[in-house]
């Protein structure tokens, strides 16, 4: 084990530790641990930003392959920043005219083919099918088709505002919310699963790092973290009383 | 045990025989300009034919400067006009035609501007029977009219969005009432009872996050009934720019409930735009405080769960709105009402009643309208079509077909 | 100035917004080369637009440090994650023999810039939302209630969910697998669509509104 | 009756945190090994990648941060253990500027242990800002949109990329996503105009929001959180971390449920009881 590892699994073992205390309470450990992050963050978008920005897509065409119209989107990106001067602060509209009206441009063809027609031409499919022995309708797909033809039509109905639900439009309306709430309790079913994901790969983190090999790190650090939270608490505690 | 074996490879034989003779050249044979493209594709077309099973098989040859070479070879029995994604206004032969579309690849380059001699072949074992060669030169194109579909709907859409905000300008729009509002007045009503402070989140966004405005404007309708009912409001933000226009609309708000004294200025407050740490100080307010009504409007990520749940546990009604369709399933288990989706932008209307919104969600309404006519005479259409077994239904359904 | 400040921006997004809605249907090489430079062009511009955010987060906490506000300590914090990373990313690795650069690995050898990545912000940013599987535990006892019979339809079909997903649920009760999988794939699927019809409805009416200079308030508002 | 409920109900929640902590500690600790079923949107993915021909271009796109490195890190290493055991060329990158570091470590590690080598097997250009105006350029042209790799080195000299132009030029592409910025813009700006075959992996969070695009056929195939990542460990035989954290899900999503439940029985009987005392 190199030292660099070693020192890496103790560090990031004591930040998850930090990170964890959240769940006793909002303490110090977890506010020195989120600043941290914030700033590790941050960091490391400005040297990402940096190379591929600066570098690989204005210096390198630029200067190494001379490809100088790049001055013009490079003049475009200082317009941006001429928000942080109050009296040139309106130039930057310019810039964001042109990105705003570029990507609204591109967003409308593009919408309308993947998310509307493309889901359209899905939903339209035929309620009965022909196979070799005739006309058959009682087949899993066709219930498919006709359950997705109704939740499609009575979702889209539940979200309309410019008529009263009342009468039949109750009843899609109701049917609506019928199928909102399972497609919900799906999502949830789901987010728990992503949630709990993220929990066993931390503590796998944590198991894999309490080894001999690490030092035992984890067992470490969790005494020192626990030890530390104490003291903060007990001295909170004296300064309430 | 011989002799039956004899017969078998006489019959094979003489039946090979019998279709080698079948094994005419390919009838009707057209190479083309790909259409609808820029210029790197040619098509060919031809007619089917009887002999269309999977063990002959059409061979295409592409003459460029090299000499001629096969660009594909493929089963008789495939690649028709019906199979390819073409709507019937694009269509270069009938459905029932074979259809090929030659591009740039190992067998040459496709460049426009240049003229490339194509052959078919039909092939069968090492018999092989060709068309007669045919030239086409391709060339780029000014409109891909398979998308045609696509730009009548932008464009009807977009008619109907500005006739909807035209009207919406000259007179009033129904709007239907929306159910969570209700349910913003009692939380009010309650808080005033019992004597506690009310709390407004507007999200996570920005000031154009549409969501974030609907918010905004939400909370102009709730400071108007607070200010009259002199109750405490706290608003904590995350984004200061949010923060200076959301302290307009509520001073704004007192002012117009006639109670302009009541306005306090750090009723609307800055915490930090990180989210846990937004998140752990509003959580501390809503333990320290108690308020008898938690809002969150705009939008919201991971840590609406984190805010929910620690007000559930302090007892206050609570009532979201957010489009966050992820963090929809928190809000609508552990918030009292919920206003889903685009309820949050038309509620936003409702109250604001600007020509606009009114105008675009009703220019939506209409489009969602269009939308369910399609499919359900759409399905009808497409269901009948197979009953009867007729073609036309598809002449009316390829419209609402993605095509390229 | 009136017409540079406001009629010239909108008249820019009218211009660009129609050529390229229009750039989508027509397939000539002239068009697609306009969207090659313009989306490299794009790119670029993106970068500079993270300057926008990431200053605007170095000026609070710099206003927080100055006033001495609560908590102002932990801006520091907060600065010198950031100035250990840049220092970090620029300095000189001698395992590589070679200036950093902003790599995390040289050669195959991690740079001081791969171990701030790999030891504190993976591990920082997994836990922070790995919190969240405690939070959803303790909702889920303590408000998740079938107060009506909308919520009580959620809980039944998120318990479906929650059991159809894994291992032990699929042993216990074989059929719920193929349930969950109809449930995602039909029900969800239906629900989803219709969302995704009515948001783009939205995203078209919106992108239309900009392009007609309807709605402006991307411009920003501010004084003139 | 009814009081007693309502205090059960507002315990300590850091009592829950600890059940759950342990839930999901046990099982990692001591693994049972239940049996994994591999689902449809899963076997899509593993089947059409093991259908392509060798020398195939594969481009897999890491979209995401280490936010979600527990659920799709593992996605990411049995993907390109599955490609590269099938001799394909792999081009990856990421559109997640903070999933730079944990993208390159993936592949270089899988690389390492197929024994490939970089530029001539296999590539990582890296990150580039932008999403959609990204996927766009490398449609148009793979060497402006990423004119070097990770590395430094110009992407026209990489072998790996010999004869790959634009995204037309590949056979197939795989998303694995954390957010919007991933699968449906590798759609909408990519496949939808440049017609490769796109397939996806996601976060468990995203996932619900993905399965119009797979029932229309706009993805093939769908690995969805960590159980995808452990189906597709089964399925190309290397059972690793996502397998292993199979049993943990297990328990801590029999946890949830159980609380659930207690929860709805505690409310409703603290609402029976409140009733009879209004008799």
């Amino acid at each position: 084990m190199s030292w660099d590892m070693l020192l890496g699994a103790w560090v990031a073992t004591g930040l998850t530790l930090f990170i964890l205390t959240f769940l006793y309470r909002d303490n110090p450990l977890f506010k020195l641990a989120e600043h941290l992050y914030v700033g590790i963050s941050v960091g490391y978008t400005i040297v990402k930003s940096y190379d591929t920005v600066l570098v690989r897509l204005i210096y390198e065409p630029m200067v190494k392959q001379g490809d100088w119209t790049l001055l013009f989107p490079v003049a475009i990106g200082l317009l941006m920043l001429t928000r942080y001067v109050p009296k040139l602060a309106w130039l930057s509209r310019y810039a964001f005219a042109f990105v705003v009206g570029v990507g609204s441009g591109l967003a409308i063809p593009r919408v309308v083919s993947s998310y509307i027609l493309k889901q359209m031409e899905d939903t339209l499919r035929p309620l009965v099918s022909m196979t070799a022995d005739g006309l058959s309708i009682l087949t899993m797909a066709n219930f498919n088709t006709i359950v997705i033809l109704l939740g499609v039509s009575t979702v889209l109905f539940y979200f309309f505002f410019s008529v009263e639900h009342s009468g039949p439009g109750r009843v899609a309306a109701r049917t609506g919310i019928v199928f909102l709430m399972i497609a919900f309790g799906a999502a949830f079913g789901y987010t728990v699963m992503a949630r709990m994901s993220l929990l066993i790969g931390r503590l796998t983190d944590l198991i894999e790092y309490s080894d001999a090999r690490y030092d035992y790190a984890t067992l470490v650090l969790l005494a020192i973290t626990i030890a530390a939270l104490a003291a903060w608490s007990s001295r909170a505690r004296e300064a309430e009383s | 045990m011989l002799r039956p074996l004899l017969m078998l490879t006489i019959v094979g034989l003489l039946s090979t025989q019998a279709f080698a003779q079948d094994l005419t050249p390919p009838a009707d044979v057209n190479v083309i300009d790909g259409p609808n493209d820029d210029g790197g594709r040619l098509i060919a077309t031809w007619a089917p034919s009887p002999y269309d099973r999977p063990d002959v098989r059409y061979r295409v040859l592409l003459r460029t400067a090299d000499g001629e070479k096969t660009v594909a070879e493929f089963p008789a029995n495939t690649k028709y006009v019906k199979g390819a994604k073409l709507s019937w206004w694009t269509r270069p032969a009938p459905p029932t035609f074979h259809y090929f579309e030659i591009k740039s690849g190992k067998a040459g380059n496709i460049e426009p501007g240049k003229p490339y001699t194509v052959t078919i072949a039909a092939v069968m074992g090492e018999q092989s029977v060709a068309a007669p060669p045919m030239t086409a030169t391709p060339s780029p194109d000014w409109f891909n009219w398979n998308e045609l579909n696509n730009l009548v709907l932008v464009l009807l859409f977009g008619g109907i969005v500005f006739v909807s905000i035209q009207t919406a300008r000259r007179k009033e729009i129904f709007l239907r009432r929306i159910a969570g509002l209700d349910a913003v007045d009692e939380a009010i009503g309650r808080a005033t009872e019992l004597g506690k402070p009310i709390l407004y989140l507007t999200g996570a966004g920005g000031m154009s996050d549409p969501s974030t405005l609907a918010a905004s404007v939400i909370l102009g309708r709730v400071a108007k009934r607070v200010a009259s009912y002199e109750t405490d409001l706290l608003v904590p933000h995350r984004d200061p720019i949010v923060m200076s226009v959301c302290q307009e609309i509520t001073k704004q708000s007192y002012l117009e409930a006639g109670k302009p004294d009541a306005f306090k200025e750090d009723s609307n407050f800055f915490i930090t735009d990180d989210q846990f740490s937004y998140t752990a100080a509003v959580d501390g307010i809503m333990l320290r405080r108690k308020p008898a009504a938690n809002f969150f409007m705009g939008s919201y990520y991971a840590e609406a769960l984190l805010l929910t749940e620690t007000g559930a546990s302090t007892g206050a009604i609570q009532i979201a709105g957010t489009d966050s369709d992820h963090q929809l399933p928190f809000f609508v288990t552990t918030c009292d009402y919920t206003l889903i989706g685009e309820e949050l932008y038309a509620a936003s209307a409702y109250l604001s009643r600007e020509p606009v919104q009114v105008g675009t969600l009703r220019g939506q309404d209409l489009g969602k309208a269009f939308i369910l006519v399609v499919l359900g005479a759409g399905t009808l259409l497409a269901t009948v079509g197979v009953i009867i077994g007729a073609e036309w239904p598809a002449y009316i359904l390829d419209f609402f077909k993605d095509l390229k | 100035m009136n017409f540079l400040r406001r009629q010239l921006p909108l008249f820019i997004t009218f211009i660009t917004g129609v050529v390229f809605a229009l750039q989508y249907y027509i397939p000539h090489p002239i068009s697609e080369t306009l969207l090659t430079e313009v989306s490299k062009w794009l790119q670029i511009v993106g970068g500079f637009a993270l300057v926008l955010g990431i200053s605007s987060l170095f000026h609070i906490h710099f206003v927080k440090i100055r006033r001495h506000e609560p908590g102002w300590g932990y801006s520091f914090v907060l600065y010198a994650g950031i100035v250990g990373t840049l220092i970090a990313a620029f300095g000189y690795s001698a395992a590589a023999g070679a200036w950093v650069n902003g790599k995390e690995t040289i050669n195959g050898v991690t740079t001081a810039f791969g171990w701030v990545y790999s030891y504190t912000m993976v591990p920082l940013q997994a836990t922070m939302f790995a919190l969240l599987a405690f939070f959803i535990a303790s909702a889920a006892y303590r408000s998740f209630r079938a107060r009506s019979p909308e919520a009580a339809l959620l809980l039944v079909a998120a318990v479906i969910v929650m059991i159809g997903r894994v291992p032990l649920g699929e042993y216990l009760i074989p059929a719920l697998g193929g349930l969950t999988e109809w449930i995602m794939g039909v029900l969800n699927s239906s629900v989803r669509r219709a969302i995704l019809i009515g948001v783009s409805l939205g995203t078209v009416a919106l992108s239309l509104k900009i392009i007609f200079g309807i709605e402006r308030s991307y411009l920003g508002g501010g004084r003139e | 009756m009814a009081n007693l409920a309502e205090r059960l109900l507002n315990i300590d929640r850091r009592i829950i945190f600890a059940v759950i902590g342990l839930c999901a500690l046990m099982p990692l600790l001591y693994p049972v090994g239940l049996p994994i079923r591999v689902s449809d949107e899963v076997r899509q993915v593993y089947d059409y990648i093991d259908a392509l021909p060798e020398g195939s271009v594969f481009l897999l796109s890491m979209d995401f941060d280490p936010a979600s490195k527990p659920e799709l890190y593992p996605q990411a290493l049995a993907l390109l253990r599955h490609a590269f055991k099938k001799n394909l060329r792999v081009v990856t990158m990421t559109l997640w500027v903070s999933g730079t570091g944990m993208a390159e470590e993936a592949v270089s590690r899988m690389a390492k242990e197929a024994g490939k080598e970089n530029g001539r097997d296999y590539a990582f250009l890296g990150w580039s800002p932008g999403v959609s105006a990204v996927i766009l350029n490398m449609g148009q042209d793979l060497y402006k949109a990423f004119p070097s790799d990770y590395y430094g080195k110009p992407t026209k000299d990489l072998a790996v990329l010999d004869g790959v132009r634009t995204l037309r030029d590949v056979n197939y592409v795989v998303s694995l996503t954390a957010g919007t910025a991933g699968i449906e813009s590798w759609y909408v700006y990519g496949k939808d105009k440049y017609r490769f075959e796109l397939g996806g992996g996601c976060t468990g969070v995203i996932a619900p929001g993905l399965y119009p695009l797979l029932r229309s056929g706009q993805i093939n195939g769908l690995i969805g959180g960590l159980r995808g990542a452990a189906e597709y460990e089964t399925l190309i035989g290397k059972k690793e971390r996502a397998v292993a954290g199979m049993d943990a899900q297990s328990a801590t999503h029999f946890a949830i449920v159980v609380l659930v439940v207690l929860c709805n029985v505690l409310y409703f009987g603290s609402r029976l009881g409140r009733r009879e005392d209004h008799r």
